[in-house]
């Protein structure tokens, strides 16, 4: 984190991607960057400085670092650099550790603990061979250890910064051709997509999450643990994902905006209580961070397959809301309109992310971050107001034309509240006979014709009359972003639909866009095309060419571009 | 104390006559109103069963939740709002069977709720299944040959398992039991009600005379009986075959979840406001710069 | 159900509905007849005698009992008879109670027991006036009692069926129409759909099911509980679904045919299991019997939507088949073929059922609950004869071209079986790198490639060239066929395509048949029409007109005749 | 004893350098080894979590299954094949947590399986959240405050809830827990194994040294204790803060749940034959004339 940070102080765009292995420690950790004055969206093939922690990860990804590219290794490493150098990469040999140790034990560090401070010896020597200020560097290290670990380790840490980053200048800055040009700039944020749903859920009045921990949802979790005083959010670890969604539903049924997050295996657990919220009309908010597939499967890979899961869970049938952000700006709207969503149409929202967007960073504008743009809306909540004037008894699941019915939460003298998981009359009480089961089964499956048009349109970046249009939904919006632009840049007229909320599906922008679209090609980290088969099922509309990836890894924008020029449009 | 009639309700109950659900359904009523409360000062959450129906025939706010699935409910409902008296609705099969990881992590972090459980031995709803307090050899469609596990003993687990009230009552003698809801009901923390129910129509073991000739009142005999003390309280819980207590088993006192909840001192959750202070969403935006 | 077997014993054809709501006792129960010569598939609107056994059904069911029908009340009922008259029908009133506890009392019995025998009473009288041999009503009554419940009893029934009967023949015979002319004929089976699901598992050697009472799925198990003795099959009633169906994938990772069944509501805590199953390519038969939802929604209704949450329950994208039968024998034959597939496949296998098809009794041909037609294919499984000569190491996950691993069960000295809910390697162990992944992922899904060829095309009945087309999957069968016949009778040219087997989708023939279709009527006991929607997917058909009912009853023959006739093809 | 090497796998275990697991895959191979156990005739069924990958790192039959799941999928292995040795391997989040239904049924059906709990007091692989054993304030990324859960007694509900095997080992004792293992494995029906097992990386309170200055062997001292008494194994299962026992708590006869199926006498249910007498089914179907 600490060196990403450092490029974006000295304004650049930065997109890290921190890839690892399901162990703790141990296992192939590497840092790569890329750099580039535009906006980033997405991992690049081309890899400019690679700071790999093991041997195992150069043989894996030397192949993205571009020729002039450089690969920075601890001095003894047993390596062939020859199998570097011949790739026209310049393989740099600096006795990090030895670095790291010696000034370490300087300040009575044991020589074991002192070792870890070789991560930053090396992104010191890549900071220097690249031109960045030292000053980016040294105020990041305070920052991460200054306050938090104790000044003793912060100083360690500068001294080893110090030294490796002179190293960097003086040995390799001059023949290193990729320089950092450090541009002033206005402060930016560094966030990952978990981060900005939970802050997006905390403006948005979040007052609860229970949730029971599962990679990649757990860090939603533990940013509202980390700030619960400054936001009084009520963080209940429970013991397991039944009872994580069903405390969420008690509480959202006393009146309180609650939610839970979680991945595929424990949203499978949840199956059954979605069904009772729904069928109570419990507003209820969910996030599902996807994960390789199907069971187990690639617990730290990402993948983009719970899309039919999340739409058609649990037995028989209800409405149910599905938002998919493929943005950190996304992220966190997602993460406040939930709330509005769920209370509008007293219904289960989802919020459908990824492993790669839960964990990847990003720089973005602290304007794009609009606290601004937060509303709060509780749709047809009761308020003790209202509820003092009412005077025929309560009816918590009024058949009404909208298909809402006025919410009160239990505790008022006029309005005694009750609810069931069975098929109810207005009042709660369960019901047989078939016109009130009807006329209750109409009223649910209507707030889903009113929300639909409530649900954002895809966004169509590019040109309306475009050759290509490249279709896709979630975090593959920054590599298809990517791929249009460099497609673009080589004369093709490209356009990209993104789907960010994307059930009820938005049908008529749908057909407005795809019915003329000249050649579709759908895109999608998954093996079946699951966002085809929807747009299918509803539209008719046949999307044959996909390009479509399940082997856990997020796409590149160079990738896509790539294949949709090769017209390489079956599984990859 | 308030009027019993204000939770009666309209609904005629759907159980066979003479199913004990209608002496709990009667106690329970009877103990809201000697606690002087008032049909909107209560939720009930239940499971789903014969006893689960009990908030359908009884006027209070009610939540009928999934089978086995109350208990969380109803802790994040008391979460949401702890000012409301909050009564968890169960059988032995939804609250001991497939509700039992909940009961066994739920009270050990005693939330001030009170848990009823209509313990007819078997499963009712269903027409006559074996339950996990059925006893060895008992027979039924699923076990033709009679249960070969052995019974649960969910007071002993109760009490092991970190619940700070633990009670027994009988649906044949409504007295008592309406008592012991009261107590279970101003007791602060996790109570646990297990009711000795009588299901007339699958049970022909333990029936109303069965359990009569067993039971006693722990008041009425152990004199010197010291329901604080968690080792008597676990001795007592494994007496059953001849002799079956009823009354307080197990008492203690210590602070309740929401005691220990931040967050709830300002009052109940959902009266807290939505917006949040611009200042502070600004600072933690602050921290990723 | 006696008198319905007296009926079958007569040569008639018998489909015998017991309606009852969620409660054990007391709510209104009826008992309905409808008689014919022909195959009966389904209820119809016209009931002949009707014999409520309180005031709330007569009211409710009089609307279904035709004109010159009759109406058996007990003497002393409190109702209103002229609004059974006013509609040309017989409102018959015998003393049925107090013929009941008469004879009761001679044997001594207590007179609220011998209440009950006022059933026997009414259907002795119903017997009576339609001619119905007395012989058939005693030698039923003997069955029923005389051997289980001890011979009193079985000689006070006999009593008051005898009296109830001579009344019936003397005071009613005369001037009721609808005679029940015995006819000779080969005995016949009276079974309902669950018990021919088991039946027909146990025929294809299932010996475990471990399960957790749910209604309606219940009766599976008990049947193979009451013949567990004869068939040697393992029953176990578990703590929920989750260990349901966790210990028949243990089970038959052993090598067992294994097997679960349950509702809607417990196959929701056993989603994330099937991906478990589907992952370790474990086979397993789950039984779903449908019922009205979403959630606890209509416990004892009946409903088909679950078809597109089994199509994609759980995270992840997997094989899974999916039987849909309709009849008594595609019940019996989707019990023993669902045995085979799901191990052939090594893939989860659903057979879904609903509230309707489990419980509604049907009189049929022993010859057609076929016991020739049953094979058993355990597909690629190795005997320890095969593992004998095996000479390299085991791989229980080898990648194959057919996408199928021959299959060990754990135990020979030669074949260590590991498998893991993790992506793994060939031998199980779990895999991070891609191109395992990939590998893997293509090899699991090759396998539905296959079973498609092996899934039973739809059952066409009718016209090739028919002006309209019915479509239908599971138990709408009957009612569909009734109708097809109703409006043939009425000179149209009408046909029906019956999905017995619909996943993986049998694409080929449901082009062939839909894209040359006139006019296409989808008829589903649902809100969504989840089959066309499939359908669409999968082929991009599109069926707008659609027949849904969704208010737990059942469709009749008549009903959809009638409204197809309409053209009110929109929800019910 | 068979080779101990047999046991060795080629897979390289990812778990954090002195991890407590490390010791235990040890003892595991050892108490099968000398037992003259081979690779083909033990199953080993595990959950998912750190102490879960135990079987990736031992050659032997393997199910890695679902978090928690372990204990239903080894039963149903079990009943499919009672020949076959069947070991649960299960983490503390995942046998006692999520688990915990499973858990508490599955004892007193008394199988004939060993459950093996890796008990590091928190959940590792996830990267250190606390776990229903882990001790009230325990801080952690979901408590950041500490936990204000009444830590979990695993092994007073076992001994409550109808286990006939209940013990307690330490991973720092590999001869000691070996034996353990050993004794479990032994023995007819269900038997609990919870190993005190460092996390060295998300746990620094229960660490090595804190175990090893509390923990005493149940058989040096206590010469007097009988562990068939159930009574006895309750109250020492409630020794922990200064001294913490290692060793079999509790030990009784009761016929194991494959003893009283019927249809297993005739051997293991999987080599039954498929094929049923028609004279059978053709009666069962004239049951329907
Ligand atoms: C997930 C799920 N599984 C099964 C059922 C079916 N079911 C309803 S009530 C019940 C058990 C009833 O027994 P108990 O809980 O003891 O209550 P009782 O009817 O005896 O009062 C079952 C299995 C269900 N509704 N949901
Ligand atoms: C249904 C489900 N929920 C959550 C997870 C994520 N998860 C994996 S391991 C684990 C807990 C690990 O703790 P523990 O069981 O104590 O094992 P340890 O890692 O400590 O050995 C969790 C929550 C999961 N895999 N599946
Ligand atoms: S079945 Fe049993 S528990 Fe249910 S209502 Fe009837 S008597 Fe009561
Ligand atoms: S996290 Fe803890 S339990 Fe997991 S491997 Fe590391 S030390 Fe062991
Ligand atoms: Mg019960
Ligand atoms: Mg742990």
């Amino acid at each position: 984190l600490g060196f990403t940070k450092a490029l974006m102080r000295a304004g650049l765009s930065v997109y890290a991607l921190q890839d690892y292995m399901s162990r703790i420690r141990g296992g192939h950790n590497f840092f790569e960057i890329r750099v580039s004055e535009r906006d980033v969206q997405a991992t690049s093939d081309g890899v400019h400085v690679l700071m790999p922690f093991d041997v195992q990860t150069i043989t894996e990804h030397l192949g993205e670092v571009v020729p002039g590219g450089a690969v920075i290794l601890d001095a003894p490493t047993k390596f062939d650099d020859s199998a570097i150098t011949s790739r026209g990469i310049k393989a740099i040999r600096v006795p990090l550790t030895a670095i790291a140790k010696a000034e370490g034990v300087k300040i009575g560090m044991k020589e074991s603990d002192a070792k870890i401070m070789m991560n930053t010896a090396s992104l010191s020597v890549a900071a220097g061979m690249t031109d960045l200020p030292y000053e980016c560097i040294e105020q990041v290290i305070l920052e991460n250890f200054g306050n938090k670990k104790g000044s003793k380790i912060a100083e360690a840490n500068l001294a080893v910064a110090r030294a490796a980053y002179d190293e960097g200048v003086k040995e390799y800055g001059p023949d290193f051709d990729w320089k950092l040009k450090a541009q002033p700039t206005k402060p930016r944020m560094l966030i990952n997509g978990n981060h900005a749903i939970a802050f997006g859920a905390a403006a948005a009045g979040c007052r609860w999450i229970s949730m029971y921990p599962m990679t990649p949802a757990t860090t939603v979790t533990e940013w509202l643990a980390a700030h619960h005083k400054k936001l009084g959010v009520v963080v209940k670890e429970t013991e397991d994902e039944i009872s994580a969604i069903l405390m969420a539903i008690g509480a959202a049924h006393s009146g309180v905006r609650a939610m839970t997050a979680t991945s595929g295996g424990g949203l499978s657990l949840m199956v059954e209580a979605v069904g009772l919220a729904a069928m109570t009309e419990t507003p209820l908010v969910i996030v599902d961070a996807q994960r390789g597939g199907p069971s187990t499967g690639l617990p730290t890979r990402t993948e983009q397959s719970d899309l039919q899961f999340v739409l058609h869970l649990s037995q028989g049938e209800f409405p149910r809301i599905v938002l998919t952000p493929g943005t950190i700006e996304e992220c966190f709207r997602a993460g406040w309109r939930a709330f509005n969503l769920a209370e509008k149409y007293q219904c289960p929202v989802f919020i459908l992310t990824d492993m790669n967007q839960s964990t990847a960073i990003r720089a973005i504008d602290p304007d794009r971050f609009d606290l601004d743009e937060v509303t709060i809306d509780r749709g047809d909540l009761l308020t003790d107001a209202d509820l003092d004037k009412l005077t025929e008894p309560y009816l918590r699941h009024k058949l009404t034309d909208s298909g809402i019915s006025p919410r009160a939460v239990p505790g008022h003298p006029n309005a005694i509240v009750f609810s069931t998981s069975d098929e109810h009359y207005e009042n709660g009480q369960a019901v047989e006979e078939a016109p009130m089961r009807v006329a209750q089964m109409d009223k649910r499956m209507r707030k889903l014709e009113l929300a639909e048009q409530d649900i954002r349109d895809p966004l169509l970046e590019g040109p309306e009359d475009a050759e290509i249009t490249l279709v896709g939904w979630g975090s593959t919006y920054g590599p298809i972003h990517e791929a249009r632009l460099v497609l673009e840049a080589e004369g093709l007229k490209v356009n990209h639909l993104h789907y960010h909320e994307v059930w009820p599906l938005p049908i008529a922008r749908t057909e407005q866009v795809l019915k003329n679209a000249r050649q579709i090609v759908d895109i999608e980290n998954n093996f079946t095309g699951q966002l085809a088969l929807i747009i299918r099922m509803m539209t008719g509309i046949n999307m044959p060419h996909k390009l479509l990836k399940y082997d856990g890894r997020p796409f590149t924008g160079d990738e896509i571009a790539r294949k949709v020029k090769e017209g390489v449009l079956a599984h990859v | 104390m308030s009027e019993l009639k204000l939770f009666n309700s309209e609904e005629q109950p759907t159980w066979c006559p003479a199913c004990g659900d209608f002496g709990i359904l009667a106690s329970m009523k009877q103990a809201c109103a000697q606690l002087d409360l008032l049909p909107h000062q209560v939720l009930l959450v239940s499971g789903i069963g014969c006893g689960s129906k009990l908030p359908y025939y009884m006027k209070s706010n009610g939540y009928d939740s999934l089978h086995g699935r109350a208990l969380p409910v109803a802790m994040g409902a008391k979460m949401g709002n702890h000012d409301m008296k909050v009564v968890v609705i169960s059988g032995d099969g939804d609250g001991y069977g497939i509700g039992g990881n909940h009961f066994m992590h739920v009270m050990r972090r005693n939330p001030d709720l009170t848990h009823i459980v209509e313990n007819n031995q078997v499963y009712g709803l269903t027409k006559g299944q074996y339950s996990p307090t059925s006893a060895m050899g008992f027979l039924s469609s699923t076990s033709p040959d009679g249960s070969i596990e052995e019974m649960a003993n969910p007071l002993a687990m109760a009490v092991t398992g970190g619940a700070t009230f633990v009670a027994r009552g009988f649906a044949g003698d409504p007295k008592g039991l309406t008592q012991l809801i009261m107590l279970g009901m101003q007791h602060k923390g996790y109570s646990l009600i297990d009711i000795l129910q009588p299901c007339v129509t699958y049970n022909k073991i333990n029936t109303y005379d069965w359990y009569k000739e067993r039971i006693y009142k722990l008041a009425d005999q152990d004199e010197g009986y010291d329901a604080t003390d968690r080792h008597a309280a676990w001795l007592k819980a494994w007496e059953w075959d001849e002799k079956i207590p009823v009354g307080v088993l197990y008492q203690i006192d210590r602070p309740t979840y929401e005691d220990q909840v931040p967050e709830l001192k300002e009052g109940p959750l959902f009266r807290q406001p939505l917006q949040r202070d611009r200042a502070v969403l600004e600072a933690i935006k602050a921290e990723y710069y």
